[in-house]
């Protein structure tokens, strides 16, 4: 077990935003989380990553329990992530929000950083070298050099995951990586998300909305919903899930009605 | 050297920033004295070309100033301004051999040779007109003595307000030492403001502390909010200001009573001998005319004035530069300038002691029925005491 | 201990935290509705007694017509800024507007020194007794008023921002300028708005003030001195504003007493509520009723 | 896809570290060794008072590009700046006078005890942000001055002297010879600041400004670098209150006022936040404005006093208002600063003869 | 039957009908990024129409040159124009174009977070001069959305979800002729999908509201859009009928995802040539 979460329970104010979550990921697993808006996806990341202490519970990683480790310490254990509503260095160029992946990886400081010329430079430029590799993978080449601010929805989501990977981690956490991305888009990334899974050998979280995709690329999917497990399973054990098809995918919902317009063109 | 018709005096004046409420006085006293000069045949034939910068009481802005205009050579003199650049400028001017008349009348600005050990650096080139902040402060606390006795005031006390600051505090300890001295009970400093507000805090403390005499060291705004604080929360005392802290405006301003201040020079309507050239310059001068001028007008006609005449000994003597002009201020003792007898007070620089005088005027004003009324009321001679040479 | 004097201390330090509050409460208008800290706030203070004083002295009109016509000038006056200076910023850097409102009060300073002279000057008895006591302190009537205002002014403040549609539409720019924009709300007026509103309060602040401290070009410096204030009620806070204000008053004053009667340190008065506003912000970083950003990811 | 990071072309690079130099086209290395080449011939070229502006600009750009470290890098405001400045000031003074410490060695201890006591008055940064921030830098700037003027052991309580320098004997008393100190601190400031930028400390203070909660994510240790970016940015204000100290050659309390702080502030957002060399050109308009306003005022008075005679009255108010209003101006068209302004005219320069 | 947009239908007849024609368009960001070069696009009174392309395409850019929001990024129209109703709008104030009658789903939501759902609500109606029927229309919102009415702290602390419903909520409180709509589908549970669908459909029937929108879930665009429009590199490259183009071979291989089987996600290994229309 590479990631050990012991019930979790985790609320603000009246709001119980997770409630004695229990679930494990296995080493070089790709693991989704899906659930209806508000279950409590991105808390349970936020949980692991640090951004959130929750009430009570454990989370072992490797067998060392990360609660009450410093969030900034937490890349250099192994742990990375891309969230939902995107958070780029706005400002800074794609590369450089990519560099900040492995910051924890640098070894220069301040005073050797302004001096330059002595060893860190020679540093920046091998890391420079692993940087440009996860944009070749990722294929951004041609906005490298854009500042991250003015990408579009998409390619910003791209960057964010080239951020992780470049963290080098061994379990990479990701919120919604393929939403606002057309079927084409979809399936790239897609690609990069098996591809970290299966060549680079990291362990994947990842939360996803789009059904396709899920059941395709995860080895195990969990069901949230209002903040409790609803049951975790093979891909197609979990669509079998009563609960699952009501109140998240909404089978039964198909009275659709007919547009105005439709009506004119018919 | 002396061939050139005209020689350069800088000016530094602060029409806009903290001390303009004064300062737009002093600086027009200059300009038209300047003028008038030039018009009556400068000095011997030589204008002075006279350079106004308002550098707004930054001294930064003063050092660039200054080195703008020493940068072509040509500056012979200087008219200065306030205590921050004054002091800053003391090793500039030292150096450079150019006499230097401040409006900053701090007591270590007169000894040029650092005789008081209390000096940390002699100002040879620095002169002004008129009392040091310490002996006018030691004026109005040996008037203090003698009115405490008329008015049989046990035991007086006295106390000084003012900023924690360069300028308030340069008369703070040599004062307190002086009061002390005169058998007056000196309390705990209470620091106020430069800036103008709501002082009731202060002055229920000074009313509390049982102050008799207080000396304000600030000035303008400042001064005019704290004795209309001091009014409301009624404390009875007797508020004694610096030089540049009492004019007819303050009063006006504040609705002062009995208002102790001291002066060097006499007020606008007097008529002394040499009032007639004053107001002269003043209807001939080009320089704003919508406010009646205050006695600091006539202080910077007297240090203008000075300058002349030190400049015309410099130029019978050897020509004009700043050396020889330095040596025209020690050339006389009692000295008053032509023309000007009965305004600016006799003075006597020497090479040891840069006290011109020590002679304070002592006044008392009111704002009576709307009107500010000002009576002269003593005239303090201090005794050149070796030992307050630079403090 | 001198309990006399510290009580007529603390009395004053309440009433002169009062009007510190109503200035606050300018900044707070401003920065609530544009996310910008007024620099030349206390040029508007020193604008608005020195017009009404000029109209009472110069003009010889009575107070109580000086004093409305005042409001209608600092009204236009606000507007005339927003439009001239300041819109053709909306939507730079923050930090940009706030460099233009430092160099606003450059401006102002010197054009308020040129036109109104550098000398102090004071309002005529505007009210028929110029001190009253309180607590046995004597106060100018003019804090009585101060008073009152402040109360009504900050009740009417909270409502507008509470439930008035242009209230909203105040908080909704500030937080997000393309989103309101996106909503109808035209940022120029709503900003336009804010400072007309924020004018016209100044402006009767600062007659208070001038009528009990005088009126002079240096008493723009309350503009910095009432950051304090600001800060210690929430950058953003309405009731924040009038407490912080009485905060920093009582401290001021309860540092002069613990000042004068045992430190003898020098300025504790003005430098107190600095060391104090630094505490209490690392114990409240957003002040004590500032809200707090959200910080969700 | 993508048009907007299209390298034009004439612009190889083919190594890394090609891309990585600081001076990322030709024609900007060449600029920079042209002005540089300009600066060093300066004292020799021009007159002595063009000198004394250049040394004035160039201490204010290195204060401003400390300044610039914090407040355009790490997104933290100061309104404290000149209070380090004037530390670093009285402590070059302080160290020379009292320790015989030799004044070019003094200017950067000054600077490194500057950094430790603009890191104790970093300490809230650990916890505040934004501009309740910038009001607590505002208090620093206020307990700092007051402690000048109280703390006669160290500053005489309104001023000390403070020596020029010695090169090795030889005493460097001049301007002119005094402008290369200053020079060599500009040019060691600049690029150890454009060197940060650019390594691993300096990208992790961007971060924290931009999206400080995914930088913690991402391993930054926030406390540590809000707290660094006090240090550096007091560094450059210390070693920059220490040359004006020396220079000026006497140090007053009253010089470090917040005025002088906003100052420091207009410079780096006139010049360009973030930006090393806005740093200097925005201290370079805000020195010159003023001395270049009271020339052409003069001038216009010289000229014709007759139509000047209001501004004749009021020169000194015209002056203020036409700072004011150029600062204005200058915002209203240019918002990002000078370095921005630049910047686009390289861009469509590059681009050229196309408009886009 | 499809065509290609180079040549702009000008059906004299239709003039009428059409709300929106944006003509020849170019943008330009910060004065140097060219991202549209020329698009061109009619929106009828009354239909959904469908806007689609990849990322970065400029679908984003098209909308808020429409809304006027161009202006507060920096962006400007530097060649044709735009017309709503028969007015010119282009490079108009947002404000203007809002009282006009055209609402915006911004991109990423952008609700007002410091402020509850409902004064978000109230917000929307900004514009509107009729108060009294401000409060039903919240009532429709909340019956449309109900578990917005349930959730009564500071917006900012909703779902991602919940916060598009919210900003759907939001935009048809001024009660507009014409909705933009920025991927309204982006982060929502497949549920939701279908109900906010169900709701754009119910919004263009019940009340005849005309909506311009972008998708990237083109198969449910396309299932309640009447027309579509394929965007590139900054221009239309396709457009037709819905029918017509759900049809065409290459949207469903690039847009609906393989033509009827789905596609296994694991086996895309090698890199894939796009086809592109240019
Ligand atoms: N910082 C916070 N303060 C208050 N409430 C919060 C906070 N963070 C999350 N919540 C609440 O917790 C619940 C779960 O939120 P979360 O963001 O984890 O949902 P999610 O499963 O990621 O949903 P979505 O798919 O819409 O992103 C929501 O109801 C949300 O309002
Ligand atoms: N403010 C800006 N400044 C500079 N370039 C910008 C700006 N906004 C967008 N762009 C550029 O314009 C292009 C189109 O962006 P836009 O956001 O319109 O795309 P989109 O079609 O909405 O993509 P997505 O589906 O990813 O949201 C992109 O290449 C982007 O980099
Ligand atoms: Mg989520
Ligand atoms: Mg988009």
């Amino acid at each position: 077990m590479l990631l050990q979460v012991d019930d979790i329970s985790l609320s603000f104010g009246g709001i119980k935003a997770l409630q004695n979550v229990c679930f494990s990921v296995k080493e070089a697993e790709l693991f989704s989380i899906i659930g209806p808006n508000g279950a409590g996806k991105t808390s349970m990341l936020n949980c692991i990553s640090g951004r959130y202490s929750p009430d009570k519970g454990s989370i072992k990683f490797a067998g060392e329990e990360l609660l009450g480790r410093k969030t900034s310490e937490r890349p250099e254990i192994g742990i990375g992530r891309t969230f939902q509503n995107l958070a780029l260095f706005d400002h800074m160029t794609v590369l450089d929000n990519i560099m900040v992946g492995r910051h924890h990886l640098l070894k220069n400081n301040f005073l050797t950083g302004m001096a330059y010329w002595f060893g860190a430079q020679k540093e920046e430029l091998e890391h420079r070298r692993h940087v440009e590799d996860i944009i070749d993978f990722l294929e951004i080449q041609h906005i490298r050099n854009a500042q991250a601010g003015t990408l579009s929805y998409g390619l910003r989501k791209r960057v964010e995951l080239a951020r992780a990977i470049a963290l080098g981690p061994k379990l990479v956490l990701l919120d919604e990586p393929m939403a606002g991305m057309n079927m084409e888009e979809k399936e790239d990334m897609a690609r990069f998300v098996v591809d970290l899974n299966q060549e680079l050998g990291m362990t994947v979280i990842m939360i996803e909305h789009d059904m396709g995709v899920v059941m395709d690329i995860s080895d195990r999917v969990m069901v949230l919903d209002f903040g409790a497990k609803v049951c975790d399973g093979l891909p197609e054990e979990v669509m079998a899930n009563d609960h699952v098809q009501k109140a998240y995918l909404g089978a039964d919902f198909d009275d659709e009605p007919e547009t105005a317009s439709q009506k004119e063109v018919a | 050297q002396s061939e050139t018709d005209s020689i350069f005096v800088g000016n530094l004046v602060d029409y806009t920033g903290p001390t303009a409420f004064v300062s737009k006085f002093y600086g027009p006293g200059i300009k038209d004295a300047v003028e008038y000069i030039n018009r009556n045949g400068g000095i011997d034939g030589t204008t002075i070309e006279l350079e106004q910068i308002d550098y707004a009481y930054k001294v930064p802005q003063a050092i660039a100033t200054y080195k703008r205009w020493t940068s072509n050579g040509k500056m012979v003199g200087l008219q200065g301004w306030g205590t921050g650049d004054t002091e800053a400028l003391i090793s500039f001017v030292a150096k450079d051999k150019i006499p230097t008349w401040s409006a900053s009348y701090s007591g270590h600005l007169t000894d040029p040779t650092g005789i008081n050990p209390k000096t940390t650096k002699p100002a040879p080139y620095n002169f002004f007109y008129g009392p040091s902040y310490s002996d006018a402060c030691r004026a109005m606390v040996q008037w203090a003595k003698t009115d405490a006795e008329e008015k049989g005031i046990e035991n007086p006390k006295f106390v000084h307000l003012g900023d924690n600051h360069p300028y308030p505090n340069a008369p703070k300890e040599a004062c307190a030492e002086y009061a002390t001295e005169l058998g007056l009970e000196v309390l705990n400093p209470i620091v106020v403001p430069m800036a103008p507000g709501d002082f009731k805090a202060q002055c229920l403390t000074i009313k509390d502390s049982g102050a008799n005499y207080a000396f304000m060291a600030n000035l303008g705004g400042s001064v005019v909010s704290l004795l209309k604080s001091c009014k409301t929360v009624g404390a009875d005392v007797t508020y004694m200001a610096n030089i540049w802290g009492g004019d007819y405006l303050t009063i006006e301003a504040s609705g002062a009573v009995d208002y102790i201040f001291p002066t060097a020079s006499p007020f606008w309507e007097a008529d002394a001998p040499g009032m007639d050239l004053v107001r002269k310059m003043y209807e001939e001068g080009t320089s704003d005319k919508s406010q009646k001028p205050t006695h600091h007008y006539i202080r910077g006609v007297c240090s203008a004035f000075y300058m002349k005449e030190a400049m015309e000994w410099a130029k019978a003597n050897g020509g004009l530069t700043g050396e020889n002009i330095r040596n025209g201020m020690y050339a006389k003792t009692d000295w008053v300038p032509a023309g000007l007898e009965g305004v600016c007070e006799p003075s006597t620089w020497t090479e040891k002691d840069h006290r011109g005088t020590t002679t304070v005027s002592v006044n008392k004003g009111s704002l009576i029925d709307g009107k500010v009324q000002i009576e002269k009321i003593s005239t303090v001679e201090l005794p050149r005491r070796d030992d307050w040479i630079g403090y | 201990m001198n309990w006399f004097l510290l009580t007529q201390l603390l009395a004053n330090g309440l009433i002169v935290g009062m009007l510190y509050g109503v200035v606050a409460m300018c900044f707070v208008l401003i920065y609530k509705s544009t996310q910008v800290v007024n620099f030349a706030q206390g040029e508007f203070l020193v604008l608005g007694a020195w017009v009404c004083l000029a109209m009472v002295v110069k003009a010889g009109l009575p107070f109580y017509v000086a004093f409305p016509f005042t409001l209608v000038f600092m009204t236009i006056f606000g507007i005339l800024i927003q439009t001239v200076i300041l819109r053709p910023l909306i939507g730079e850097p923050i930090i940009s507007i706030i460099m233009v409102t430092i160099a606003l009060s450059i401006i102002m300073q010197s054009v308020l020194n040129w036109t109104f002279g550098n000398s102090s000057a004071s309002f005529p008895q505007i009210f028929p007794v110029e001190n009253v006591s309180l607590f046995g302190l004597q106060v100018e009537t003019a804090y009585i008023m101060s008073l009152v205002l402040s109360f009504f002014v900050m009740a009417l403040f909270y409502a507008f921002f509470q439930y008035s549609k242009y209230g909203l539409a105040m908080r909704a720019t500030a937080y997000d300028q393309q989103a309101a924009q996106s909503l109808g709300v035209s940022v120029g007026q709503v900003f336009a708005m804010s400072w007309a509103i924020s004018a016209v309060v100044s402006g009767i602040a600062g007659i208070i003030i001038g009528i009990v401290s005088g009126v002079s070009s240096s008493l723009a410096v309350i503009g910095i001195k009432v950051f304090p204030a600001v800060i210690v009620g929430g950058l953003d806070s309405i009731v924040g504003a009038i407490v912080g204000g009485v905060i920093i008053g009582l401290l001021e004053n309860f540092a002069e007493f613990v000042d004068g009667q045992y430190l003898q340190w020098g300025n504790l008065y003005t430098i107190a509520p600095f060391y104090v506003l630094i505490i209490i912000l690392v114990i409240k970083p957003y002040g004590l009723f500032g809200t707090r950003d959200i910080e969700r990811i | 896809m993508g048009s907007t990071a299209l390298r034009p072309c004439g612009d190889f690079r083919t190594t890394y570290k090609t891309d990585q130099y600081l001076f990322q086209t030709k024609v900007i290395g060449w600029t920079a060794a042209a002005a540089l080449a300009v600066m060093i011939l300066a004292p020799v070229l021009m007159s002595s008072y063009v000198v004394n502006l250049l040394i004035l600009v160039g201490i204010s750009g290195i204060s401003a590009l400390g300044l610039n470290v914090l407040v355009g890098m790490t997104g933290q405001i100061s309104l404290g700046h000149a209070a380090f400045y004037g530390f670093g000031a009285f402590s070059s003074a302080y160290l020379a006078n009292n320790y015989g410490v030799p004044v070019l060695i003094a200017i950067p201890l000054a600077g490194v005890m500057t950094a430790i006591v603009g890191m104790v008055f970093g300490l809230p940064a650990a916890r505040i942000k934004g501009l309740y921030l910038a009001i607590a830098t505002l208090a620093s700037q206020f307990i700092l001055v007051d402690f000048f003027s109280r703390a006669t052991w160290f500053t005489n309580g309104y001023g000390v002297d403070a020596s020029k320098p010695d090169f090795f004997g030889i005493p460097l008393d001049t301007d002119e010879k005094y402008f290369y100190v200053v020079l060599a601190w500009a040019v060691i400031s600049m690029i150890t600041v454009a060197n940060l930028k650019r390594s691993r400390d300096g990208r992790a203070l961007v971060a924290v400004r931009d999206h400080y909660l995914s930088a913690e994510i991402m391993g930054i240790n926030l406390t540590k670098y809000r707290i660094l970016a006090f240090g550096i940015s007091s560094f450059f204000a210390g070693v920059a209150g220490a040359l004006y100290a020396h220079y000026i050659e006497f140090v007053s309390v009253e010089t470090f006022s917040i005025a002088l702080s906003i100052n420091f502030l207009a410079m780096i957002i006139i010049g360009g936040l973030g930006s090393v060399p806005g740093a200097f050109l925005g201290a370079m308009f805000i020195e010159l404005l003023p001395q270049l306003v009271q020339i052409i005022s003069g001038f216009l008075i010289s000229v014709g006093p007759s139509v000047f005679g209001i501004i004749e009255n009021g020169k000194s108010y015209v002056e203020q208002i036409t700072v004011g209003t150029v600062i204005i101006l200058f915002l209203i068209f240019e918002p990002e600063g000078i370095a921005h302004r630049v910047g686009q005219i390289r861009k469509s320069i590059k681009l050229y003869p196309f408009s886009y | 039957m499809l065509q290609v947009a180079t040549e702009p239908k000008k059906a004299a007849a239709m003039e009428n009908d059409i709300l929106l024609a944006v003509d020849n368009i170019e943008v330009v960001y910060n004065e140097y990024v060219l991202v549209l070069r020329g698009l061109s696009l009619e929106v009828q009174r009354g239909s959904i129409t469908a806007l689609l392309g990849a990322n970065g395409a400029g679908k984003s850019t098209t909308l808020k040159a429409i809304s006027g929001l161009l202006k507060s990024e920096d962006g400007k129209i530097t060649r044709g124009d735009i017309k709503f109703d028969g007015q010119i709008i282009s490079n108009q104030e947002p404000d203007t174009t809002v009282r006009a009658g055209v609402s915006q789903v911004m991109e990423g939501r952008r609700i007002i977070q410091d402020m509850t759902a409902l004064e978000n609500l109230k917000l929307g109606a900004f514009t509107r001069k009729d108060r009294a029927n401000i409060a039903d229309d919240i009532d429709l919102v909340y019956s449309y959305f109900p578990r917005l009415k349930e959730r009564t702290g500071l917006a900012g602390y909703l779902s991602g979800g919940e916060q598009q419903m919210l900003a759907i909520g939001r935009a048809m409180m001024a009660r507009p002729k014409l909705i933009l709509m920025d991927e309204p589908s982006m982060g929502l549970s497949p549920l939701l999908v279908k109900e906010v669908f169900g709701i754009i459909k119910k919004l263009n029937r019940d009340f005849g509201v005309t909506i311009l929108l972008v998708e990237q879930n083109a198969a449910m665009a396309l299932s309640c859009a009447s027309h579509g429009y394929i965007m590139e590199n900054g221009k239309v490259v396709l457009d037709g009928t819905a029918a017509e183009l759900r049809e065409n071979e290459d949207i469903k291989e690039f847009y609906l995802g393989g033509s009827g089987e789905r596609k296994s996600f694991k086996n895309i290994k090698s890199f894939k040539r796009r086809k592109r229309w240019l």
